[in-house]
């Protein structure tokens, strides 16, 4: 008789939750009728990923190993999946505006008929959606939240595709320009397979190497002399490649402007925070809970990919003309920032440094004000859609005064203007750099913050101190969702910037790994 | 000492007001900038009342708040002012009144409404009243960087032809510095952390902190090229004649009155305080950039065609000098530098006022423009004549003061640097008379020339003793004249004030010395110098 | 000797400074409501300065009163107190200064009464009385700092009343700069005291300036020399002093003759304790006197603007009283005795020139004068006397005090001493030819005047004054030397007279200097009076007339030497501004955003090179992991 | 044969995946190369699997052969919507995203 692995169930909830509700949606999809089904897919997965984000905070404070070792439920884990749950409920609400369009959606009303076919302009206005994105999504949510908490290498390989394969789907399933949205996904797939190999190949060798998969298992294999062999290195490595990949970190970051920029905006907006949240939460389990006795080794590699993404980020930003590309540029060089945090690993007073509640008390930070800076993005249309072009944006400060407040609060606080949540996240990571003797790095980040705060301020000079084009695009009235979005996102945008002591707090109290 | 929240007051209050007259429906502009200058009057009752509660024999931070604010970063909401902090309210005080008197018929370009000028500059008062009443670093970071967003929304919307290049300019010259100075304050905390045990950015925790000489240097660089950069100091200084010349006019008598400021500022209360074997290291080096800022800003300010670009560089002339003051390591001299940031507000904001005054009437802003001025628009080159006097530090006018205790004080420690920018004084009498004699004197020119030459006699003639005189000296054709205005009663209401206090200042400046100076002795003995002030070389006998 | 407390009358004498003060304040402020009755005004407050300094120095005695007023400013170790010395040297000074200002405001009322700024003008007047009182009243040397320059300002002012004429107001700008360049000698003479001294006050400096290195104060006599020369017009800062008659003619007479430009005089006096202790800035002091007396002298004689002519003559009397005080002890009571006989005769010249001008339509060039004898008969009686008192016709007050220099000089007795003595004689001889052509192409002749000009006598506003100072620059001499000696008046500030040795007898040197004169009004006679004046100055003439009629060359050193390369210089920084300095800056951003463009391109949109890209980055992963392990 | 040949062949494996899908055009050939590299994978592991003595490695070249399942599925999908739309499976013809 073979005993069931322990298993803790209210461990598990917060996944259960968000799993449970996609596989409802599946069903939705399969037995409700087509007219229903928007509201319902909108209803599951924001109860879903709701009840996801609920049941993780009523999990702070736990500490477990549960799944049979599969699964690490700590301070980090509750934190990041709550994180996620948040970002990924905001983002599904900007997934179910339908207000905004005259296509009613930002998503295709059916992906299977080609592009450009005559059925697809007639269904170019039809008030169907392909409701599969909800389920999708609320898969990949909670791949990405499974992927934060696995404490074996094949759960969070298996995480990773979970979490990517519904993104490739979703990435191209645009209603309006639709051929940039396929090839996004075509892009995004076959680079996110081909990581996905490199990810695989090194836990094949970190197994070959310490004959297990378990974090806990590779620590006491990676203590040792030489770092634990070439082969456990060369295994890092993939990891590490696989994982730098997910996080759009420069140099593995090339699918992410075309990717962000072909992709539906909600889509992005969801990638842009989610991923990021989740791949950087696996980055640093497993640099710091597998890897974390070896510091000395990737230690000058994550210093160097570092500075690589913040440089590549920054200045390759500098001459963007499509908002959207910009903004993938920039969440590369933010990559590089939240890099900078990772680093942060030990040195301070007591030993432990302050890298892993900074980075993650960042990833929250920046996970909100991108989401509502793609938001903002979704509003401002002409006749192909969204009008994402630089130069449609001028002026739009005499036109629409309040989307372009908003939209600069964000861009302020994406350049880390202080009372905004991006500098409360600048100065935690900077500080967490400096304190494990990192200063010339955080010399490069602020050179490179320096940098990149030029293209956002290009936007606002656009919006408001250019005339605006006698055709310029006009800005939609959001619905509901969108509406939440944005007040969610500035209010937590000026909050984490003004009075961030409690959620830095709670990041601090986090910072946690078992296993 | 009171407990009433004197700078929290006076940072909220416009700050409120900002949101008050942004909340505003469209169309009420009037009652817009009427909010505003409520507002900004209040402020300055504020800063004087503080300055009443304000004890200068006292503590040395006096009407001090303090909250908990980030206790994870070790960060408190702490204000508190010395005597330096309380006058430089009391110019914030003054300044942004006359501001908006002098912006109040500012025709927006474009479009855009005026009611987002008076509220960014509101809000603008709010940031200056932070900086300066910080006590905490992180906090006056915080102010520091925040202060940039309204003054560029100032430059970018309302600003002249340029005003994009300028305000993105300016953005991107104060980050860069501010973000230096940020891994400065983090190494500062850092520091902190280690020595004390637990991180703090209380200034007067950190000022007892023994730092190694090395870091020290570093983290003296870090904050001295924020400052530097801000208080434009010869080679940072290429964004002030932009900014200057394309902001507003109200933002520029701001920008250079008074934001400039918190380098000089910065110098006196972080520099020297917290890193005192690094300023006296480093000073030499200081003085060299303080020196050739006065001479070389000097001669750029002559070579300048744009009245508003050439204040601009007599103002980096000017924080020359301050630096000089403060790096000389005086208590005169410091005190003087003082002294200059308040004097330099009010004379070289009068000058930006006058200068836009004149260039509200030609719309143009190039000096070749104008000419002949004086003869039609008396009070007005009289005011522009004042401000240039106070500008190049005439004995009577404020300026004069304080440029006389920075040098002198200067002098015994420093008496190279001293002699090099006492020439400096020659070049100032330079390039404000020249622009002076070719705007407002000579014949009428330039763009406010009547459009059709009348027919009509010159009575006010050429400057003759006698009728006969008159016809004779006038030309055979009807001399050209110029249609321009003196100044309005609002324009004067704006003048008035200002030339009150140039020459109240200049006459009777010890009670504002009284203010500064133990808030610059306590600064001196943080730096390791004589707090008491110089010492002469040779024995002093049979003195009183 | 001790300084006393101020008591009685002196307490006020802060007044002095207030009343014209005040009259300016009023009339600035007061705009055009006191349009007619505001030079009434002017004239009052320093008529009644005039009568509370006559009454202060008869209350004074021999003594040195200090007046306490209030703290100027009071930081660390330096302590300035605004206070007022009245010594005998200052109440000279402000007797001078009230007295021919109280008559030159008077005369102002006729000179003046057609101009619509006259108002203004009176202020500036005002103004400048204030300032000057407060340099020579103040008790230390800020005071005296802040007097200079305010003087400076008013001069300013005045040269530009008329801003309009573009010759006006660069004249105005070019004695104010000159005037700069000096007070950063006076500025660091100030800044040498206080760092050695820790003081800067006159009883502190005085008391204590024998405890200094000789080379320290010789330092800052030097460079109190330099302010005395830019404020006086001396060598090399004298090029500003004829330019400046593009003032009014009351302008001329009170601050470019008779008080303002004497201040350099005053201020070597003052500091006569310094100068006590360096003999090598005393012989400086000497030889400035030496030269600006002879260039003065020089250009005088080539000039054919009356006003010119006075001015150099200024220049040239000026360069007389800087000789006398650099010869120390012995000569500074000659100095200041000349200084105040100049300060009548040269005042009065001024105003019968300013008469003459009035006359012939503002004209001031003597070519086209002539005659104007017979109309102008009390312009001209005045104007002689004034003429005779300069060049030192016997028993005239200049005779007198000019006299009185040329024997300190030769009283030196070693070779400078006659050598100065000599160069002294010379200019009187060079002094009595150019008055005398001034007089003789002014006065005498056939007319020449330009069509339409008929002249008139003044009226008797302006006369009054002109026959006042006429009167003294016949009397002063004889009253200051002979009368009421100047000499024991000031004898509490400069000490005992000693009684000098005489090298040269005075009788000789005395009968030497007047046949000197006379041969300088003869040559005069010979070259100008027996021949007609023709209307346009020659233009083939000797190189010596050249130099002299350009003031030999000062302006074109000046320019070639400071403002041309200063011109250049700020082309020259302009462009390393904008190309180097902001050029560097926007270059930095140029080349971002152009690597931002060619990086740009390797975001080719080919999964197959992302791909690469990835390889490749995933092998320097690798190999970057195995090189930090091996390593 | 030793264990090291099977590693070393599954890296050669890997390697020309990797390589495949930098030179191949054609989308389903590249994601079939990217199989490969899965492939190649999977022997490592097994052999891990024998050399460790354990049979973790074969129950994960199990899950990773489901996962690959699924990648298949997602990629053919997403293939061919492309190759609907643009009649061509040509990796170098979807290029409109770039720069």
């Amino acid at each position: 008789m073979i005993e069931a692995p322990a298993l803790s169930l209210a461990a598990l909830a917060p996944l259960l939750c968000v799993f449970g509700a996609a596989c409802v949606g599946v069903l939705v999809e399969a037995f409700a009728p087509r007219d229903v089904r928007h509201p319902v897919q909108v209803a599951i997965a924001l109860v879903g990923t709701l009840g996801g984000l609920v049941t993780s905070l009523l999990l702070v404070g736990e500490r477990q190993v549960t799944a049979g070792g599969a699964l690490a439920v700590d301070g980090a884990a509750v934190f990041l999946q709550a994180t996620i749950a948040g970002l990924g409920a905001l983002s599904l609400l900007l997934f179910a505006e339908r207000s905004l369009d005259p296509a009613r959606s930002a998503f295709v009303a059916a992906a299977a008929v080609p592009a450009g076919s005559p059925r697809d302009r007639e269904l170019m206005t039809a008030p169907r959606v392909q409701t599969e994105v909800y389920p999708l999504a609320t898969f990949a949510i909670g791949g990405m939240m499974l992927f934060v908490a696995a404490n074996d290498l094949l759960v969070m390989f298996v995480a990773l595709e979970v979490l990517s394969l519904p993104l490739y789907l979703i990435s191209g399933m645009a209603r309006r320009r639709r051929l940039l949205s396929q090839e996004a996904a075509v892009k995004y797939f076959l680079l996110g397979a081909f990581a996905s190999a490199f990810f695989l190949y090194g836990l094949a060798l970190v197994y070959g190497a310490t004959g297990s998969i378990r974090l806990s298992a590779i620590r006491e294999a990676s203590a040792g002399e030489a770092g634990g062999g070439v082969l456990l290195v060369l295994g890092l490595a993939l990891l590490v490649v696989g994982l730098m990949f997910k996080a759009s970190v420069a140099p593995f970051h090339a699918w992410t402007p075309d990717v962000y920029q072909g992709a539906p905006t909600p889509v992005t907006a969801f990638m842009a925070a989610c991923t990021k949240v989740a791949a950087f939460g696996a980055i640093l389990r497993l640099l710091y809970v597998a890897f974390g006795t070896s510091e000395w080794t990737w230690r000058p590699l994550v210093y160097g990919i570092a500075i690589v993404s913040m440089v590549v980020g920054a200045v390759l930003g500098l001459t963007q003309t499509d908002l959207k590309r910009m903004l993938a540029y920039s969440s590369i060089a933010h990559a590089g920032f939240l890099l900078t945090g990772v680093l942060g690993y030990g040195g301070g007073a007591d030993g432990t440094g302050s890298g892993l509640g900074a980075t993650m008390f960042y990833l929250l930070a920046y996970g909100l004000t991108t989401i509502g800076a793609f938001a903002v993005l979704t509003l401002v249309r002409d006749g192909d859609g969204e009008a994402t072009h630089l130069s449609t944006w001028a002026g739009l400060g005499r036109r629409s005064p309040l989307t372009a407040a908003v939209m600069a609060l964000f861009l302020l606080a994406l350049a880390g203007i202080p009372l905004t949540s991006g500098f409360t996240g600048k100065f935690a990571v900077f500080r967490a750099a400096i304190d494990d003797g990192a200063w010339p790095l955080v010399l490069v980040a602020l050179l490179a913050s320096a940098v990149a705060a030029f293209f956002y301020l290009r936007v606002i000079v656009l919006m408001y101190f250019s005339e605006p084009a006698a055709d310029g695009p006009t800005v939609g009235v959001p619905g509901l969702p969108t509406t939440l979005v944005l007040a969610v996102t500035v209010t937590a945008t000026v909050v984490l910037g003004v009075v961030p002591g409690a959620v830095l707090d709670l990041a601090e109290q986090a910072a946690i790994f078992v296993g | 000492m009171t407990t009433f929240p004197w700078l929290l007051t006076m940072i909220a209050v416009p700050a409120v007001g900002a949101a008050a007259v942004a909340a505003l429906p469209r169309g009420r502009e009037s009652l817009a900038r009427q909010l505003a200058l409520g507002v900004s009057l209040l402020v300055l009752l504020l800063a004087v009342l503080a300055t009443i509660a304000f004890d200068a024999g006292g503590e040395r931070f006096q009407l001090t708040t303090s909250v908990s604010w980030i206790p994870d970063f070790g960060v408190d909401f702490a204000l508190g002012v010395d005597g330096i902090a309380l006058v430089m309210l009391l110019l914030i005080g003054v300044l942004v009144p006359v501001v908006v008197v002098a912006s109040w018929r500012e025709e927006a370009t474009g479009r855009r409404s005026m009611r987002a000028f008076w509220a960014w500059l509101l809000l603008l008062e709010s940031m200056m009243v932070g900086v300066f009443a910080a006590t905490d670093v992180f906090l006056f970071y915080v102010f520091f960087e925040a202060m940039l967003v309204p003054m560029y929304f100032l430059i970018g919307s309302f600003g002249g032809p340029r005003r994009q290049y300028a305000a993105v300019k300016f953005f991107l010259y104060s980050l860069v510095g501010g973000l230096v100075m940020l891994a400065a304050v983090i190494g500062l905390y850092v520091v902190s952390a280690n020595e004390l045990g637990e991180g703090t950015f209380a200034f007067d925790a950190l000022r007892q902190i023994e730092i190694d000489p090395g870091v020290q240097k570093l983290l003296f660089l870090g904050f001295f090229v924020a400052f530097a950069i801000k208080a434009p100091l010869v080679p940072f200084h290429t964004w002030l004649p932009d900014s200057g010349a394309e902001a507003p006019i109200g933002g520029a008598v701001l920008l250079v009155g008074v934001l400039d400021k918190v380098g000089t500022f910065g110098f006196i209360r972080y520099c020297l305080p917290l890193f005192p074997d690094a300023s006296r290291d480093l000073a030499p080096y200081v003085l060299v950039l303080a020196v050739a800022g006065v001479l070389y800003a000097a001669l750029l300010a002559m070579g300048q065609s744009d009245m508003k670009r050439l204040v601009s560089y007599t103002s980096i002339a000017h924080f020359g000098f301050i630096a000089l003051g403060i790096f000389a390591f005086t208590t005169e001299a410091t005190t003087g530098a003082v002294l200059y940031m308040v004097n330099h507000g009010i004379a070289t904001g009068l000058l930006f006022l006058v200068v836009g005054m004149l260039i509200a009437r030609g719309g143009s802003r190039l000096v070749g423009d104008y000419g002949g001025v004086a003869a039609q628009a008396p009070l007005l080159a009289g005011v522009f004549l004042i401000a240039g006097l106070a500008s190049l530090a005439l004995p009577g006018t404020n300026s004069f003061v304080s440029e006389f205790l920075v040098l002198i004080g200067s002098f015994p420690t420093r008496p190279v640097a001293t002699v090099l920018a006492t020439v400096g004084i020659v070049l100032a009498a330079l390039y404000v008379l020249l622009v002076y004699q070719r705007t407002m004197h000579g014949p009428a020119r330039g763009v406010l020339l009547e459009p059709a030459p009348e027919t009509t006699a010159p009575a006010t003639g050429g400057g003759g003793a006698t009728a006969a005189t008159a016809t004779l000296e006038a030309p055979a054709a009807a001399p050209a004249r110029l249609r321009v205005r003196d100044l309005s009663r609002r324009e004067l209401a704006v003048a008035a004030p200002m030339v009150a206090l140039i020459i109240a200042l200049g006459v009777y400046p010890q009670p504002l010395i009284a203010l500064i100076e133990p808030a610059v002795a306590a600064t001196m003995s943080d730096v390791g110098a004589d707090p008491a002030g110089v010492s002469p070389e040779a024995p002093v006998e049979g003195t009183d | 000797m001790e300084t006393v407390p101020a008591d009685g009358l002196i307490a006020a004498s802060w007044l002095l400074i207030a009343l014209p003060l005040a009259g300016a304040a009023v009339l600035l402020l007061g705009g055009r409501r006191t349009d007619r009755w505001g030079h009434l005004l002017g004239t009052g407050t320093v008529v009644a300065a005039f009568v509370l300094g006559l009454l202060c120095t008869l209350q004074l005695g021999g003594r040195r009163v200090d007046v306490d007023l209030f703290t100027f400013v009071s930081t660390g170790s330096l302590d300035v107190q605004a206070g007022l010395l009245f010594d005998p040297l200052s109440a000279v000074f402000v007797l001078l200064i009230t007295g021919v200002g109280a008559l030159i405001h008077v005369y102002s009322i006729g000179y003046m009464a057609h101009d619509p700024r006259r108002r203004r003008f009176f202020a500036y007047l005002n103004l400048f009385v204030a300032a000057m009182l407060l340099l020579v009243l103040g008790d230390n040397f800020v005071a005296l700092y802040v007097g200079w320059e305010g003087v400076g300002l008013a001069s300013y002012l005045l040269i530009a009343f008329w801003h309009e004429r573009p010759s006006a107001a660069t004249a105005a700008k070019k004695a104010f700069i000159m005037n700069r360049v000096g007070d950063v000698g006076l500025a660091l003479a100030i800044f040498l005291m206080f760092a050695q001294l820790g003081t800067v006050s006159y009883d502190g400096v005085f008391g204590a300036v024998g405890t200094l290195a000789g080379g320290t104060v010789t330092a800052i006599g030097l460079l109190l020399l330099l302010g005395a020369c830019g404020k006086s017009g001396q060598f090399p800062l004298q090029a500003w002093l004829p330019d400046a008659m593009e003032g009014p003619t009351p302008v001329s007479a009170l601050i470019h003759a008779a008080t303002m430009v004497t201040a350099g005089v005053y201020l070597i006096a003052r500091c006569a304790p310094i100068y006590d202790e360096t003999p090598t800035a005393r012989a400086v002091v000497l030889a400035v006197g030496a030269i600006t007396l002879m260039i003065g002298a020089i250009a005088g004689c080539a000039q054919d603007d009356i006003k010119k002519v006075l001015a150099y003559s200024t220049v040239s009397q000026i360069g007389y009283m800087f000789l006398a005080v650099g010869l120390g002890p012995v000569g500074y009571v000659a100095g200041l005795a000349h200084l105040l006989t100049h300060g009548f005769f040269k005042a009065g010249l001024f105003l019968g020139a300013g008469s003459v001008m009035h006359a012939m339509g503002d004209s001031v060039d003597m070519r086209r004068f002539g005659g104007l004898a017979s109309r102008m008969k009390v312009t001209f009686v005045t104007f002689g006397l004034g003429y005779l008192a300069l060049i030192g016709f016997p028993f005239l007050s200049g005779f007198y005090t000019k006299d009185a220099i040329i024997e300190a000089a030769f009283d030196r007795g070693d070779g400078w001493g006659y050598l100065l003595g000599g160069v002294a004689i010379l200019a009187a001889g060079l002094t009595a030819f150019y008055m005398t052509r001034l007089m003789l192409m002014t006065f005498f002749g056939r007319p020449r005047w330009e069509p339409g000009v008929h002249p008139h006598e003044s009226p008797t506003v302006m006369t009054a004054p002109m026959v006042l100072l006429a009167v003294g620059s016949v009397l002063a001499g004889f009253l200051l030397v002979v009368a009421f000696p100047l000499e024991s008046w000031l004898t509490p500030v400069f000490g005992e007279p000693e009684e000098a040795e005489h090298v040269v007898a005075p009788l000789v040197v005395s009968v030497l200097v007047t046949v000197v004169m006379a041969l300088g009004v003869l040559t005069a006679w010979l070259f100008v009076g027996r021949r007609e004046v023709p209307v346009t100055a020659p233009v083939r003439v000797s190189p010596v007339t050249r130099a002299a009629r350009r003031a030999l060359y000062a302006d074109a050193v000046n320019e070639s030497l400071f403002m041309r390369p200063g011109q250049w210089l700020t082309r020259a920084l302009v462009f390393v501004d904008n190309r180097g300095v902001d050029g560097a800056v926007n270059g930095l951003a140029a080349t971002l955003g152009g690597s931002s463009s060619r990086l740009g391109r390797t975001q080719t949109g080919f999964v197959r090179s992302y791909a690469l890209s990835m390889l490749g980055g995933a092998v320097v992963v690798a190999g970057a992991l195995l090189a930090v392990t091996a390593g | 044969m030793s264990l090291t040949h099977y590693l070393v062949l599954a890296a050669i494996l890997f390697t020309i995946g990797a390589v495949g899908v930098l030179v191949r055009r054609n989308a389903i050939v590249v994601f079939m190369c990217v199989e490969l590299m899965l492939n190649s994978v999977n022997l490592t592991l097994v052999t891990f699997a024998r050399a460790n003595g354990t049979v973790d490695g074969q129950v994960m070249a199990f899950f990773v052969m489901v996962v690959a399942a699924a990648e298949v599925v997602v990629g053919l999908a997403i293939i061919m919507s492309i190759y609907r739309t643009r009649r061509s499976a040509s990796v170098d013809d979807a290029n409109l995203l770039k720069y």
